[in-house]
C-alpha cells in the first residue's frame, strides 16, 4: 500500500498520477496497479513514466472501469502498487535514437530518453509523439530529448527521418509500430516494440499475456513487454 | 518448523496447508524471484498435456465483480519437456509438488499419468474438468460415466498418490466425487473455474474466441465453500478446499468446512506475495486462539 | 409510450424488458413510496406458496464477495391473504404482474396453481428450486425426473401463461430446460440464487441455520449468463435472463445472449431505484446507438 | 452520492461522520450508506445522530468489514446515501421521558432528544448511557437533556429511577432493553425499543430483517426499527 501524493487531469482524458515511496526500476518496466473499489479487481499494468526520488509517476487515460477508478482518486488515498515488472527497453543499446509513442504508449518514452540522456551520453535522442490534440505534458519531454516532434491528429510515422537512427523505440498502436518495423527492417535498424496485452499476473505465471512471436508464444509481462520488432511483425 | 500448522496429507507432509493452486502459479519460478515460496505448504504444477499446447487464441482474461474468466486454454509445454525443463526445479524445492494433468481423450490422460507417474513426484493432480474431444466436448468431470472411466483408466497406471479435481459444473457434485473415491482415488481437490460467458457489448460479440471461459476469484468462494462442505461429509478420503481464496480467514472457512488443506488461485495475481501473507497470518490466528495445530480445526462445523 | 423498449413477452405487453425478480420487491407496495415503479416493465411477486409460512429462524443474510447470501425461507402470507390483501393492489398497477408460486411437494404447488390461475393475473413463475420435502429435500428443479412431474401437474391447472424458473444447481441446466418446454412451459426464467455455504469462524459455527443458503449479486453474473446463452439456443420458448445485473450494460449482455427480458433482484438492495436508473440507460443507449426497438439486438451475439 | 465532510475518530472506535446535503427525517431513523470498496457491497444501516442544515451526522462503531471502510473514509470522498427509512420514535408522546442507550446503541438518542425538547417543550428529557469508558461526544448530550447520567462498564439499567418517568426510548443490547421492559410493564410505562437486524434492502421488500412480535413476524427496516418493548419482549 502507498499513497498517493497528486493525481492531475489533463487533456484528452490523461491524467499524471504520483505515487509516494521509493522505487527502483529500468526504463520500459511497468508497475500493476489497483485501488480499493468494486469495480476493479485486477491490477491494472502501467507504464513508468518518471522515477523521483520519492515517488513514481504514471501517465494514463481514463479509458474504462479501472482507470475511471483511479481517476477518481485523490492526493492522500491508498493504493497499492506491485513492481516493477517486465523486462524493460535494453541498456546495452548504442548509437543515434529515435523514441515514437502514440497515445498512452507515450508513457514509458519519457522515463526512457530521461535514463537514454543519462547512460548514453554521447548520442542524441529525437523524440516523436503521436497525439489527438495539444497536451500539458510533451513540453517536459524536452529536458532529455535533443529533438521533440509531436504529430496531432496524423501518422507520427509520416515524419520520422528513420535513416538517422540506429535504434528505435516505439510504443503505441500495433499499426504504428508495425509501419516503424517495415522501416526498421529496410534500413537495418534495432528497432524495440513495447506491447499491451491484458494481464492477471503480470509476472509469468498465469499465461494470460501470452503473444505470438517469431520464437513462439511469449509472456508480455515476463520476457515482454519489450520485443524486438522483428520478432513480433 | 513450529509444527503449528504443518499437516499430513496422503502421508506427505506439508509444512502448511497452503497450497498454490494450477494454472495460476506457473512451475514456482516467477514467484520465487518474489519470495520465498519454501515457505508454502505445496504448490500444483500448471496443468500438463501429454503433447506440447499453444493455448487459445483471443484474449484470454476478463475481469470480472470480484473475479476473473480466463481462458488459457491449457497452454504449457508437454509432459515431456516438463520433465526435462521444470520438474527439476520443482522437485529442488523444499515444499510438496503436486503435478496437474489434462487430456482431452482418455489416451492422452492414460499416458501422460503413466510418464509423470515413473519420476519421483509427491502427487498428481488429475483435472477432469478438459472438455472431451471423443464425446461431444463434454468435460469428463460433468458426467457420472466419463468420469468412471478416466479415474479407472488412470488409477491403473498411477503409482504416486493420486488425487481428482472436480468441476462445479458437474451434474451432481457428490456423486462425482463418490465416484472418484470408489475408482481408487486418494484424494479430491475441488472446485476448478465455472463455466462462464461474457459479451462485448460495444462490438454486439462474445468476449472469448473459445466462447465460454473459467470464472474465478472471492465471487465463487461461497458455493465453492458448499461444495467442498456437502463433499467432505461424503467421502472418506481427504479433500483440499478450493475457490475464491483471498486471506486467512477463508482458509479457516475451508478448513472448518471439512477440507485438509486449500489451494490458492487467483488471490495471487492481486497479491504476489499472498501466500506469506495468509501463513503469517494463520500462525498468528493459532497463536492467539490457543490451538496448538491447524488440523485441530478440520471439519469442526457441521 | 417512446416504442423504444416495448417488447412482447408471450403475447404480454411490457413497456419494458426490465422487471423486478421474485422475493426482492415485495409485491411492489414499499418500491412505490420511493419512485414510480409503473416505469418498470413488470414485477415479480415474493414467492408464495399454498399456506402461509413464517420463513426460517436465525439470520437471514449474509454479505459475500459482490454479492449476498440470503435464508428467507420463503416467509409469506400463502395464496389465500395474497389474493385478498396483496393481488387487487399489484393488478391495479399500469405494469405487467407476475405471481411467484412455490412448493414442498406436488400437491401443494398445483393447489397453489390453481388457485391462483382462476383470477385474472399476467403470468405464473413456477420457482421449481424448492426443496422437495418428500423426496430427500432436494430441490425439485434439480433432477430431470421431478422437474418433468410438477412442471406436468403444475401445466394442467394454469390457464394464464406458466414460466418455469430454474436453478443453476440443477444438473444439466439445458435438460432441464427442455423438459419444462417438453411439458408445455409457455417461457423460462433463469436463474435463481446457487446453493452455498458460510462460516463465522469466530464461534466455528455455520452462519445459517438452515445450513445453505443463496447466493445472488453480480458475483453470479458470468455464470447466469452462461446458462442463458445455452438454454436460449436449445429451447424454443422465450427466456427471461436473471443473476447479477445491476446496470444497463448488463441488461445489455442478458439480452445479447438470448434473453428476451430480464429480472433485476439484488441490485435493488444496493441502490432502490436502480429499475428507473436502467431504464433511462438503457433508453439513451438505443437512442445514441440508432435502434428503434430492443428486440433487434435479443439473441444478437452467437 | 454525497460527500463527507468530516469523519472524525472518537474513542472507543466510535466516530462521528457527517455527510454534505439536505435531509429531513423523523428522530429514530436510520439511513442506509455504503462507500465503493470491495469489503462492502451491501448498505450499512445507521441512526441518525444528528441533523444539521447542510448535512447529516452518524455515530458509528468500528466493528466489522463495512465500518472499518467507512472509518478509512475522508473528507471529500463520496459516499452513498439512502433513506430516511423506517418509523422513527412516535411523535405524539407524552409526558417525562427516559432516553436509554448502551453502546452504539446511543446513536439515535441524541436527535431524539433535540427533537423532544423542541416538541415537548414541557416535558422533562433524562438521558442514560452505557459506555465502556467516558467519550468526547457525551456531552454534548446535555445540550438537550435535563440530566444526563452516564455509566461506565456497569448495567446503566440499575441507574434508571423508572418511576419518574412516562414514555422510555431505548436502544442498545437485548438484555438491556428487556431488563427496561421488566420495569416499564411492572410500573406501566410506555416503552419503545428500536431494533438491530441485519438488513439487505432496508425498505420492508425482501424480509431478511424480520424479527417475531406479539403480533407475528414483524420487518424491523420498515415496521421498525422502533416497537412498544411489550410487543417484543
Ligand atoms: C505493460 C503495459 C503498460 C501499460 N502502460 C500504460 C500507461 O503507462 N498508461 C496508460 O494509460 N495505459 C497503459 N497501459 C494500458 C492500461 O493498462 C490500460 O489502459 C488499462 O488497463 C485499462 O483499464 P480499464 O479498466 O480502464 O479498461 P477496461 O477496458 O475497462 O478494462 C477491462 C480489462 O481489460 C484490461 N485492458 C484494457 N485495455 C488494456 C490495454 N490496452 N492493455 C492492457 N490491458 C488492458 C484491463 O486491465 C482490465 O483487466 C499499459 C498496458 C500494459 C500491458
Ligand atoms: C436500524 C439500524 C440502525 C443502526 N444504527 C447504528 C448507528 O447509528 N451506529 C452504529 O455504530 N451502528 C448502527 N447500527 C449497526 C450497524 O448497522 C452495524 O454495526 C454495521 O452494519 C456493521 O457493519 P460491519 O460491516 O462493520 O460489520 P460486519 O459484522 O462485518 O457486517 C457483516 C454484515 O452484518 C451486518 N451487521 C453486523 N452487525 C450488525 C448490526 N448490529 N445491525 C445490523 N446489521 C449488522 C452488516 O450490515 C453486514 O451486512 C444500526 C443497525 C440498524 C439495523
Ligand atoms: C489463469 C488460470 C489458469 C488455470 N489453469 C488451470 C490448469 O491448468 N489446471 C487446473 O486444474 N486448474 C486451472 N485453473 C483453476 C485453478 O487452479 C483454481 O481451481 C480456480 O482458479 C479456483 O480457485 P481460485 O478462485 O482461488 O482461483 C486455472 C485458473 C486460472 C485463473
Ligand atoms: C432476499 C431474496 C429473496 C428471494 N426470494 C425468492 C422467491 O421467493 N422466489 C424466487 O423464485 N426467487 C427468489 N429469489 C431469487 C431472485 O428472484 C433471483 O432469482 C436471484 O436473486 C438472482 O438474481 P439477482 O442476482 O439479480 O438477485 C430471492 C432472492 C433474494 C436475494
Ligand atoms: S499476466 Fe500472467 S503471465 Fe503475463
Ligand atoms: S431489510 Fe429488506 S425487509 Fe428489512
Amino acid at each position: 500500500m502507498a499513497l498517493i501524493e497528486y493525481n492531475k487531469p489533463l487533456k484528452s482524458k490523461f491524467y499524471l498520477l504520483k505515487i509516494s515511496g521509493k522505487y527502483e526500476a529500468k526504463m520500459g518496466q511497468f508497475f500493476m496497479i489497483k485501488k480499493d473499489s468494486q469495480f476493479m479487481f485486477l491490477n491494472r499494468p502501467m507504464s513508468i513514466y518518471d522515477l523521483e526520488n520519492d515517488g513514481i509517476i504514471f501517465l494514463y487515460k481514463k479509458i474504462g472501469k479501472g482507470t475511471t477508478v483511479l481517476a477518481d482518486c485523490k492526493k492522500g488515498d491508498e493504493i497499492s502498487i506491485h513492481g516493477p515488472y517486465g523486462n524493460g527497453f535494453p541498456m546495452e543499446v548504442k548509437g543515434d535514437f529515435a523514441l515514437v509513442g502514440g497515445g498512452t504508449g507515450i508513457a514509458p518514452l519519457f522515463y526512457a530518453s530521461k535514463q537514454l540522456k543519462k547512460y548514453c551520453k554521447n548520442n542524441t535522442i529525437h523524440v516523436f509523439l503521436g497525439l489527438q490534440e495539444k497536451n500539458e505534458f510533451e513540453a517536459s519531454f524536452n529536458n532529455y530529448a535533443d529533438l521533440l516532434q509531436v504529430n496531432y491528429g496524423g501518422f507520427i510515422t509520416d515524419y520520422i527521418p528513420y535513416e538517422k537512427y540506429n535504434t528505435i523505440f516505439s510504443c503505441g498502436p500495433e499499426l504504428m509500430m508495425k509501419k516503424i518495423e517495415k522501416q526498421a527492417r529496410k534500413l537495418n535498424i534495432d528497432h524495440y516494440v513495447s506491447l499491451e496485452k491484458r494481464m492477471a499476473c503480470g509476472v509469468g505465471a498465469c499465461l494470460v499475456c501470452t503473444c505470438q512471436t517469431k520464437n513462439g508464444n511469449k509472456r508480455v509481462c515476463k520476457d515482454g513487454p519489450v520485443f524486438r520488432g522483428k520478432d513480433i511483425f | 518448523m513450529s509444527g503449528l500448522l504443518d499437516i499430513n496429507f496422503l502421508e506427505i507432509n506439508f509444512k502448511n496447508p497452503i497450497i498454490m493452486a494450477s494454472g495460476t502459479f506457473g512451475f514456482g519460478r516467477e514467484y520465487a524471484e518474489i519470495y520465498d515460496i519454501e515457505k508454502l505448504g505445496g504448490i500444483v504444477s500448471k496443468g500438463l498435456t501429454l503433447n506440447p499446447r499453444r493455448g487459445n487464441q483471443g484474449i484470454r482474461v476478463w475481469e470480472t465483480s470480484s473475479g476473473m474468466m480466463n481462458s488459457v486454454g491449457l497452454e504449457n509445454p508437454g509432459i515431456q519437456a516438463f520433465i526435462e525443463n521444470e520438474l527439476p526445479f520443482m522437485q529442488s524445492l523444499n515444499l510438496a509438488h503436486i503435478i496437474n494433468i489434462s487430456g482431452t481423450n482418455l489416451e492422452d490422460y492414460v499416458k501422460a499419468c503413466h510418464k509423470i507417474s515413473r519420476k519421483k513426484v509427491d502427487m498428481i493432480e488429475l483435472n477432469i474438468s478438459c472438455p472431451n474431444v471423443q464425446e461431444n466436448n463434454i468435460p469428463f468431470g460433468i458426467k457420472e460415466t466419463t468420469t468412471r472411466e478416466v479415474v479407472k483408466e488412470v488409477r491403473k497406471v498411477v503409482k504416486v498418490p493420486l488425487m481428482v479435481k472436480l468441476s462445479p459444473d458437474a451434474d451432481d457434485i457428490i456423486r462425482i466425487a463418490r465416484i472418484c473415491e470408489e475408482e481408487g482415488a486418494d484424494a479430491i481437490s475441488l472446485i476448478n473455474t465455472f463455466k462462464a460467458f461474457a459479451i462485448n457489448i460495444n462490438e454486439k460479440k462474445k468476449i472469448f474466441e473459445n466462447t465460454f471461459a473459467g470464472l474465478s476469484g472471492p465471487c465463487i468462494k461461497p458455493i465453492a465453500l458448499r461444495m467442498v462442505h456437502e463433499v467432505a461429509k461424503q467421502v472418506k478420503i481427504p479433500i483440499m478446499g478450493i475457490g475464491g481464496i483471498v486471506n486467512y480467514q477463508d482458509v479457516l472457512e475451508f478448513l472448518m468446512a471439512g477440507a485438509q488443506a486449500v489451494q490458492i488461485g487467483t488471490a495471487n495475481f492481486i497479491n504476489p506475495k499472498v501466500g506469506e501473507i495468509i501463513i503469517k497470518d494463520l500462525e498468528n490466528y493459532l497463536i492467539s486462539n490457543d490451538i496448538s495445530n491447524i488440523s485441530e480445526i478440520i471439519g469442526i462445523v457441521d
